[in-house]
């Protein structure tokens, strides 16, 4: 129990990130929000593979060790760059968003229509 | 070995790569010329479609085709899975046709839909990118790799909603989405990853087999489900799903459709496959929460479609409604399911219910799709979109009537059409569970019928308004389409038995006992 | 978007070399070094960042077009999936990592962790593929965002 | 002034801050995974088996090469999705 404290920083960041979400009113912290609960996943995934002392897993002249598990690195890779993608659909909506209406505060734009 | 023979073992793999590599080279192809690219476009479609029917042959023939990445060894023993493999048994095939059907009559749909805009390279690009992500939701059986084509179709047809930029409404709409469906997706990782950290797996044959309902396992299934559930737009997580629908192009809506539907087939997986060797554990309440799920969806969609007046969003709360049905039935079968004091044998309406499910789901997508695809028609010709504003349009545009009429007939659940089938299923297989279900699925249907009475009323009858005396009637590509739907619709409800016979039974039957699923894994094959 | 001060453009033009070479070097040396082509690819979309933000999108929508990101981000793309294409033809399935242990290009085997650049298979020539993708992917999303920005400027 | 909206978005926070808050205590402790055939698989076998030193990038170009295509597909969608929303637009 006590050695899984380091996980709560997880929580904090998926946390943080949900309530910008749905409490911020301006768009850009909204889209900060979903950045920060992204970081949060990919924080956990790379922390599974994480052996104590280990190191990076590559073979190198240097002496060798107890080698941390590839594959959640390998998969928050891809999520990062998942990621990377979507933040950029998302603030080129943005940017349209705030050409129509001239502010980024969802209060003020037209909300939903029946 | 022929090249047919090569064809269907490579085919999974074919499936995927071949429309990704028309979405590349698509760009390109556009610059040299528009009919080509469009042309290229659709004979791309044709092949993989052809593809999806040899696989299915197959695989309705000799069970489930597995296709490892990377590797001729599959996989290093039955302890390890190291490869990604894609793992085709009938249900993925079945959800593979109701997609490509939709991309195909999509893509035709838009050859005139779409000609006056601009940005069609890139259009075509992404819906075949839409495509891909659908095809590789349904065929993969690897987790990560599923939340991998989760987020390409989101974010592909997060683009074509917001298509519109010059209209304010669909680039919110377009926002809207991308935000709900990202969350969503960070949701599925997050229990991917939970998974990951108990079992040491990603492959769904290798989870399902070493399963153990945890308290962390509960958590990750509440994870999965919310997340997959919003995707395929159920009730309480369904704010998006007008708005997606009715702000995107026509065309695109068709499509919207099949990944939807792909986003149930997420629920359908998990629930059956995923957690299929543990589903006697969570008691009956899982069952009834679906079913619950389903009537209200059904019914939040019947009374929001009552009041709406604008044609698209209209028919977008009648797919709310739809979805219901597939939600309704499936929850029904699990209920019998998941209770250790019931055999399946001793209540076969679980079965029939499940059939019911399935088989709508397949209709859903076609009616909702020709619906969407005549109300695109009618703005094509009218640039109206309230129905207020429309009215006297069957002297002008006959063939569009008619397929509005068959659309109309299919999606409220009347005879001889194949929305019939399907919600007769349902409707039997409900009422031996509890009368109830049965009567409040008969009333939105009725509810549902009524609404599209009004909206053929109010669009395509009444006296001829003088501004609409110019219409004329959509050109041929779109009639096509709209075609091709139609006649899927009367066929499927002319033979219902034939169709559930050969592709919606193996497909139930897959679901409902996930030890074909795990048969490579378990030491059968 | 206007171009920054005269000091900003020459620090731009003395680190944007350096940026670039250890780019293409993390991307060259993916299969033995921490890196690949994407991490790569990032760090050299971000030198060519470096350069819009310094000179301003006008002046590099002069030098570049953003339907020649897309023809090269395509390229990329075609470049990736053909390596995985060969593995059919070669290896018998998709993805079949065929040059591993062949005489050809980058086919030796790296003993007791040296470092041997001639090594990896298809590794290298799919960093490769990707790098140049992601390259012009990254590079095209910031430049035509700036590119829009920057009209928009101009009309208000 | 709380909304209704705003007492579903708590009432939501709160019961996803606590099955998260669960699920980090019942995983495996931290720096302890448990042992991993996969993973130890790729680590004994990665040097013969893709002839790179780098564990990581086999399994990303390798062992798991068909997400990368992925990847680099969902890259690709964000482009053109980015290119088709600042299109120039017919006057």
């Amino acid at each position: 129990m006590i050695a899984n404290i380091p996980y709560l920083a997880v929580v904090g960041l998926i946390v943080i990130g949900l309530s910008a979400v749905l409490f911020r009113k301006n768009i850009i912290k909204m889209i900060i929000g979903i950045t920060l609960i992204e970081a949060g996943v990919n924080l956990f995934l790379i922390t599974l593979g994480y052996r104590e002392g280990s190191i990076a897993p590559i073979w190198t002249s240097s002496p060798g060790g107890v080698m941390a598990y590839p594959v959640p690195q390998a998969l928050t890779l891809t999520s990062i760059v998942i990621g990377v993608a979507v933040t950029a659909l998302m603030l080129s909506l943005a940017i349209h968003i705030y050409r129509h209406h001239g502010t980024l505060d969802v209060r003020k734009i037209g909300g939903d229509d029946q | 070995m022929s090249f047919l023979d090569q064809l269907i073992i490579h085919g999974p793999a074919l499936l995927i790569a071949l429309p990704l590599l028309g979405a590349f080279l698509t760009p390109l192809i556009g610059r040299v010329n528009d009919k080509l690219r469009n042309l290229f476009v659709i004979i791309i479609l044709g092949i993989t479609a052809i593809l999806i029917l040899l696989l299915a042959q197959e695989i309705f023939a000799s069970g489930p085709i597995t296709y490892v990445f990377g590797s001729t060894a599959p996989y290093v023993g039955k302890e390890t899975v190291i490869r990604i493999l894609f793992e085709i048994d009938a249900l993925s095939i079945f959800m593979a046709m109701i997609g490509i059907i939709l991309s195909f009559a999509a893509a035709i749909y838009s050859w005139a839909f779409m000609e006056k805009n601009t940005g069609l390279d890139k259009y075509y690009a992404l819906l075949l990118l839409l495509t891909v992500g659908m095809l590789g939701m349904v065929l993969t059986g690897d987790m990560f790799n599923f939340f991998v084509f989760l987020e390409i179709t989101s974010i592909s047809s997060c683009a074509l909603i917001a298509y519109y930029v010059n209209k304010a409404k669909s680039v919110e709409a377009g926002f809207k989405y991308i935000v709900v469906s990202t969350i969503g997706a960070l949701f599925v990782l997050m229990a991917i990853a939970l998974l990951y950290g108990q079992y040491d797996a990603l492959n769904i044959a290798k989870l399902a087999d070493s399963i153990t309902f945890s308290f962390v396992d509960k958590i990750a299934l509440v994870l999965l489900l919310a997340a997959l559930a919003m995707k395929g737009g159920i009730v309480p997580m369904h704010m998006w799903l007008p708005d997606a629908y009715s702000r995107a192009p026509a065309s695109v809506s068709l499509v919207l459709i099949g990944t939807t539907q792909a986003g149930l087939y997420g629920v359908f997986r998990v629930l059956f496959t995923l957690y299929g060797n543990v589903i006697e554990l969570p008691t009956i309440s899982m069952g009834w929460i679906l079913v619950i799920l389903g009537l209200l969806t059904m019914l939040v969609g019947v009374i929001m479609a009552m009041i709406q007046v604008d044609f698209k969003r209209l028919i977008a709360y009648g797919a709310v409604a739809e979805l219901g049905y597939m939600f309704l039935g499936v929850g029904t079968c699990l209920t019998v399911l998941a209770n250790p004091e019931v055999t399946l044998a001793q209540a076969p309406f679980a079965f029939e219910a499940l059939k019911g499910g399935l088989f709508h789901v397949f209709n859903d997508a076609l009616d909702v799709g020709l619906l969407f695809m005549v109300a695109g028609a009618v703005y094509y010709a009218t640039k109206q979109t309230s129905l207020n504003s429309l009215g006297g349009l069957a002297r002008n545009m006959k063939y569009t009537t008619v397929f509005f009429i068959i659309g109309l007939l299919a999606v409220s659940g009347v005879p001889p059409m194949n929305g019939f089938a399907s919600k007769l299923l349902i409707y039997e297989s409900t009422y031996q569970l509890n009368p109830i279900l049965s009567i409040v699925a008969i009333l939105a249907s009725i509810m549902l019928l009524a609404i599209f009475v009004k909206v053929f009323h109010a669009a395509f009858l009444g006296p001829a308004l003088p501004q609409f005396e110019k219409v004329k009637e959509v050109p041929k590509s779109m009639l096509i389409a709209m075609g091709i739907i139609a006649a899927f619709i009367v066929l499927f409800g002319l033979f219902p038995d034939l169709i559930v016979n050969t592709i919606v039974d193996p497909a139930a039957n897959a679901l409902i006992d996930n030890t074909g699923y795990l048969q490579w894994l378990t030491g059968g094959a | 978007m206007n171009g920054l001060s005269k000091i900003v453009r020459t620090i731009a033009n003395i680190t944007f070399p350096f940026v670039m070479i250890f780019g293409l070097y993390v991307i060259a040396h993916g299969h033995l070094t921490p890196g690949g082509g994407f991490q790569g690819g990032a760090v050299v979309a971000s030198g060519l960042a470096l350069i819009l933000v310094a000179y301003g999108s006008k002046w590099v929508s002069t030098k570049i077009k953003e339907h020649d990101l897309s023809l090269l981000e395509s390229l990329g793309g075609l470049g990736f999936i053909s390596v995985a294409f060969l593995g059919i033809i070669f290896g018998g399935v998709f993805f079949s990592n065929f040059l591993v242990g062949t005489d050809f290009l980058f086919g030796g085997i790296p003993i007791g962790g040296a470092a041997d650049f001639n090594s990896g298979g298809t590794l290298p020539l799919m960093n490769f593929a990707v790098g140049l993708k992601v390259i012009a992917g990254l590079f095209a999303i910031v430049f035509v965002m700036a590119l829009a920005i920057s009209k928009k400027e101009e009309s208000a | 002034m709380m909304t209704k909206r705003d007492y579903a978005a708590v009432g939501f926070l709160t019961i996803t801050t606590v099955f998260l808050v669960f699920s980090m205590l019942l995983i495996h402790p931290f720096g302890n995974p448990s042992e991993s055939a996969m993973d130890q698989y790729i680590i004994d076998n990665t040097v013969e088996e893709t002839g790179a030193n780098n564990g990581v990038t086999s399994v990303v170009f390798d062992y798991r090469g068909f997400d990368t295509l992925g990847e680099a597909t969902v890259l690709f969608t964000a482009v053109a999705g980015v290119i088709m929303i600042f299109r120039r637009l017919k006057q």
